[in-house]
């Protein structure tokens, strides 16, 4: 059986091809999801694709989180299942607060695209699992607003939960605070990240195949849950 | 307008550009967006009401923004 | 009629009132051209009909000054099986393999992004793209060569980061990965920055979609934004006339704002309705707007075209029906499209939340008829309006000055006396706006979208795969070299094209087909007619030596402010095929041990150089001497040389001259290189010469032997100049440079200026 | 905020989705930025003849914004 893994387009989304070419070199099948359907047609989990949805007006995120895919995509997120949020997707989890804190205008005020190193601290979460704690991996990092915010508190709560998933190497590129580039939410099944894993997938395109990994773990996650 | 404890790097680029173009005296800057919505109709409590509701679950991130409502009646219209 | 507004000026009114004055000079026409609007008409136009007449036939969109030397183009082109669609159409395609076709174009965005840098960048890519899209395509990249004034004045740091952040914004947006481009600093482009954009998309050889109106009674639809004020005027005025002196043009109709996100919806809906083969023929909304679309299909078309500008929607309701005509607000296209596929194409509209609206239908006679509030205030043969304007034949005439220009040799500049010298002018020149990295613009642009760029800047081309499967894909590269041109404007745009063309070969594709952005300063002045007149005609020779047609492009002219033009600067545009991406190469020295050899000759050669410029602030001499039948046989070598593994690394040599390959090479790859001077040559020009149809190349030491017989027997002169080594650059008998001072130089530069 | 006549792309992608959101009667919505400036010592005719030029020639961009520019006297601070 393969691990059904629905990808949502939204109006303004940019990077879904990448992330179903992604699913596929990793083995599972890619669904494609639309934005106006409430149905996750039976996937066994969902990633939210980089771009800019409703053209990041407002806020980015903001706007897609009203989206009736998204309703569905709260609720079952809640009950588990896994879900990825990548740059525009990670905006999108935490305005609808499935992930704390908000993403803001990097500190330069520049959109940087750049390869960019992190260190994988936490290798437990439904999107990490084929990673280990520790690694150092390097993928493209490309955005305008990627500075991670939350309150002293919130933040502390995240470290100590273990809660923050990557965090940036070789110097913080956008002014996120604690270095953090992707955080969990406390059932490890809900990851969002700035940087771009499904970028770095095959080595003609990529700067490595570094990101392959989050594709393949949450197969392995899905198998794990069928079986317990 | 962000809320007073986060960073506000585009309110910093402002402030830290005045000197050079010439401009002191300026203890601090902060940005932040406006809205303009006009209304069918007369504004009135129960309009309010939903504006603000609209303001606290849409236009702003009450994550990180605090925001602020205000009423302007169309003929005293300052351009 | 008294008492009421201004009445709606009809053709029946019209025809009533031939003496009524017309503000035809305040349009930008000549009494000449008025009178012939007359004279085709058999009365005087209404002013809906002068307002187009003067928007269509604006420089800008008629080409009516270039129009006689563009001929060439078409006229000397070599045979090339590789085209399917050429000049004339929104962009030309080109057959690239297993049923693919290419299409490809750079168009400018100049004085726009003056007045507004960042809309005006902006607006410049929603533009190209969209003409890349209405020939069927699905836009895969964007380019942006572009020049600015001095790299420290002050107005630079206005122009340069709107226009970078004006490019980035929209095209990121719109999920098109930016694969190469140009930044040049010279004082010329001051008030007259340079933008241009090239975009490139990919389809199959049946989805080819045309201009053009034909079928009586097919359904003509406006798509995409609403019509609002935007750059009302803006083609005759913005586009087409010389700034006052300080530098506010004469009008200042509103800015045309981008909205990248309207575009991207636009271009997926456009994509889906092509699928359907909804569309029977489509044309872009860019300068001109509604006047030039429905002018362009009719006359393109076998028919005529009824359009109901009522049915229009307005983002502004107080348009008149001449400011509707004349708008150029963004992200619009028009479609053609059978009666009984209008519902299918408005609910795939629909879906992507796109306002679709039918405006009129193609008729079966031979006017283009346009109403409003039933009123008709057209009635024009269509062809007059958009192919048939006026063609100039202005004249032209060598500047008195070129002579002296040329006669002053650069040969006389001091050069440098020892290795010490030479090693601190090494430094000045990789440190120089022009030589430094350009990574603090491009880093700002998404490289990686859509998941097929296999190269991108700072490499000498933009590679993109085009299918998964096979890996077949196209290479890209611009060039132009204003400097060269002004020294002599024939061999300016050859060199142009030969930089080009050697930059797609350097990455492993074969070079197929050219588009060029011609930005010159006023075709009013004989002078820089000769400029113009020179650069078309090297430009089709050249094009005709290396087998590359000109598929399209774009002329900018009044680029200058008062009475100093800017260089005249073609840029020139490269596509090349590759069937096998896997087998690219990369610029990077990444190997130590590998041999460095110097493909072709290198003479003394300093007109128009780096050197002159950065060293000694000196423009002057004659431009490297052109050899087209060497770049055809350099880019064989190194096609020929990447498909069969013999070399790892290539970088074509060109402004700069070597040093400068060698150091971006080495810093790309993280390691140093051992050079020696080879044997009849001085380590000054070894080093600076800017002789053209060179390249330098790293050969894995196992290829050596293959890889320099290929050369013996085809003639190509190959020098063994060194070998990737060590963490500097180093010149044998010269001077050592360490990487890290070197990146420091090269790096440094542009963050200093603008971060 | 942006000048009348010139499109407001952000500020209608937000009223398109206000409906879907519940929030019916918005006739229009137009977004523009707003600054808090915290100038040292009181806001004399002087000061604020500066800030007006700043706003002219460096907060707003004329070409296509206009601007207003209000003073608020911190012990009144509407949050
Ligand atoms: N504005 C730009 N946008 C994107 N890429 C750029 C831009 N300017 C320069 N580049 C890239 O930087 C690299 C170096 O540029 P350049 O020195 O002009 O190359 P070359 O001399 O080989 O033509 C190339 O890959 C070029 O495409
Ligand atoms: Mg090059």
């Amino acid at each position: 059986m393969t691990t059904r893994v629905g990808v949502v387009t939204f109006p303004g989304s940019l990077d879904e091809r990448d992330a179903q070419r992604a699913v596929k070199l990793a083995g599972a099948e890619p669904v494609a999801l639309w934005h106006g359907d409430k149905s996750l047609r039976q996937v066994d989990a969902v990633i939210l694709p980089g771009g800019f949805s409703y053209g990041d007006y407002l806020r980015c995120g903001a706007i897609a989180r009203f989206s009736p895919v998204m309703e569905t995509i709260i609720e079952e997120a809640r009950a588990g299942l896994p879900v990825l949020g990548i740059c525009n997707g990670f905006q999108m989890l935490c305005e609808s607060h499935l992930l704390p804190g908000a993403l803001t205008r990097n500190d330069h005020l520049h959109f940087i695209c750049r390869d960019q190193r992190l260190r994988v601290e936490n290798a437990d979460t439904a999107w990490t699992r084929d990673y280990a704690e520790g690694d150092e991996i390097t993928v493209p990092l490309k955005n305008g607003e990627g500075g991670y915010v939350a309150d002293e508190r919130t933040l502390d709560e995240l470290e100590a939960e273990g809660r923050v998933v990557f965090r940036y190497l070789g110097g913080n590129p956008n002014g996120s605070r604690r270095d953090i580039a992707g955080v969990t939410n406390a059932a490890g099944n809900v990851v969002g990240l700035m940087p771009h894993p499904e970028h770095a997938v095959e080595a003609l395109t990529g700067p490595t195949t570094d990101g392959l990994a989050f594709f393949t773990s949450v197969t392995t996650s899905v198998l794990r849950k069928l079986v317990a | 307008m962000l809320k007073p404890e986060i960073l506000d790097p585009q309110g910093q680029a402002v402030q830290r550009a005045l000197p050079r173009l010439g401009f002191d005296g300026v203890r601090d800057v902060r940005q932040g967006k406006r809205f303009e919505l006009e209304m069918d109709g007369p504004v009135d409590d129960t309009v309010l009401d939903r504006v603000r509701e609209m303001a606290r679950t849409f236009l702003a991130n009450t994550v990180i923004e605090d925001f602020d409502v205000r009423v302007e009646v169309t003929e005293e219209e300052s351009r | 009629m008294p008492g009421t507004s201004p009445a709606l000026d009809t053709v029946k009114h019209a025809a009533s009132t031939p003496q009524t004055a017309q503000p035809w000079a305040e349009l930008g026409l000549k009494q000449d051209e008025y009178e012939r609007i007359r004279e085709i008409l058999g009365r005087r136009p209404t002013g809906a009909e002068l307002a187009m007449y003067s928007v269509m036939w604006s420089e800008h969109c008629s080409y009516k000054s270039s129009k006689v030397h563009l001929r060439q183009f078409g006229e000397k082109a070599p045979a090339s099986d590789a085209l399917l669609v050429g000049i004339g159409e929104n962009a030309g395609v080109v057959d690239v393999g297993q049923g693919y076709a290419v299409t490809f174009k750079v168009e400018s965005h100049n004085h726009p992004s003056y007045i507004e840098p960042y809309q005006g960048a902006a607006t410049g890519i929603g533009g190209i793209v969209r003409d890349i899209l209405a020939m069927g395509a699905r836009p895969v990249a964007v380019m942006d060569p572009l020049r600015f004034g001095a790299a420290d004045h002050p107005d630079t740091r206005r122009v340069l980061p709107g226009v970078v952040a004006g490019i980035g914004g929209y095209g990121n947006c719109l999920g098109l990965p930016n694969i190469g481009g140009e930044v040049v600093f010279d004082p010329c482009y001051q008030g007259n920055p340079l933008v241009n954009a090239l975009c490139v998309g990919v389809m199959r050889h049946e989805d080819i979609h045309l201009a053009k109106a034909s079928g009586t009674g097919n359904k003509v639809i406006l798509y995409g934004a609403r019509t609002g004020g935007d750059g009302i005027g803006g083609v005759s005025v913005l586009a087409s006339e010389t700034f006052d002196d300080d530098g506010k043009p004469a009008k200042r109709p509103a800015v045309q704002v981008g909205d990248p996100f309207q575009e991207k919806l636009l271009i997926e809906c456009t994509l889906e309705v092509f699928a359907e083969k909804l569309v029977a023929g489509i044309q872009d909304l860019g300068g001109a707007g509604l006047s030039c679309a429905t002018s362009e299909l009719a006359s393109a078309g076998s028919g005529g075209m009824r359009v109901d500008l009522d049915a229009v929607p307005l983002r502004d309701s107080s348009l008149s029906p001449e400011e509707i005509l004349m708008s150029e607000s963004q992200e619009r296209m028009c479609a053609v499209v059978e009666p009984d596929k209008v519902d299918r194409f408005l609910e795939i509209c629909a879906k992507w939340d796109v306002i679709a609206t039918v405006i009129g239908e193609v008729t079966d006679g031979d006017r283009l008829e346009i109403f409003w509030h039933g009123e008709q205030i057209v009635d024009v043969p269509p062809r007059t309006v958009a192919h048939e304007g006026p063609v100039y034949e202005r004249p032209y005439a060598r500047p008195a000055w070129q002579d002296a220009l040329q006669a002053d040799d650069p040969a006389r500049l001091p050069r440098p006396a020892d290795g010490d010298a030479l090693r601190a002018q090494v430094l000045q020149v990789v440190a120089s706006p022009n030589q430094a990295a350009k990574t603090w613009i491009t880093a700002q642009y998404d490289r990686y979208v859509l998941g097929n760029t296999v190269l991108a800047q700072p490499e000498d081309s933009g590679m993109i795969r085009v299918d998964e499967e096979t890996n077949l894909g196209v290479a890209i590269a611009t060039d132009g070299n204003g400097r060269y041109a002004k020294l002599d404007p024939y061999a300016g745009a050859q060199l142009a094209l030969a930089e080009s063309y050697r930059n797609v070969a350097a990455t492993g594709a074969r070079p197929l087909a050219v588009t060029d952005c011609l930005n010159f300063g006023s075709p009013e002045d004989p002078a820089v007619m000769w400029q113009f007149a020179e650069t078309t005609r090297g430009l089709a020779d050249a094009c005709r030596t290396l087998g590359t047609p000109v598929t399209g492009g774009n002329v900018s002219l009044y680029n200058q402010t008062g009475d100093t033009a800017i260089h005249p600067t073609p840029v020139v545009g490269v596509l090349g095929v590759i069937d096998d991406v896997t087998r690219r190469t990369p610029m990077a020295f990444a190997e130590e041990g590998q041999l460095l050899y110097l493909l072709g000759d290198t003479a003394e050669e300093f007109g128009g150089s780096a050197w002159s410029q950065v060293v000694h602030g000196h423009l002057g001499g004659l431009p490297p001497r052109v050899d087209l039948e060497r770049e055809r046989l350099l880019a064989e070598i190194l096609i020929a040389a990447s498909r069969d593994g013999m070399i790892d690394a290539a970088h074509d040599l060109s402004d700069g001259g070597l040093i400068q390959a060698v150091t971006e090479s080495c810093l790309r790859g993280g390691k140093g290189a051992r050079l020696v001077v080879p044997d009849g040559l001085d380590a000054f020009t070894f080093l600076f010469s800017e002789s053209a149809g060179r390249a330098i190349v790293a050969v894995p030491r196992g290829e050596e032997v293959r890889f320099t017989d290929m050369c013996r027997a085809r003639a190509l002169p190959a020098t063994r100049v060194g070998v990737i080594d060590g963490d500097a650059v180093e010149v044998q008998d010269a001077f050592t440079i360490g990487l890290a001072e070197l990146r420091e130089a090269h790096e440094r530069t542009l963050p200093g200026l603008f971060a």
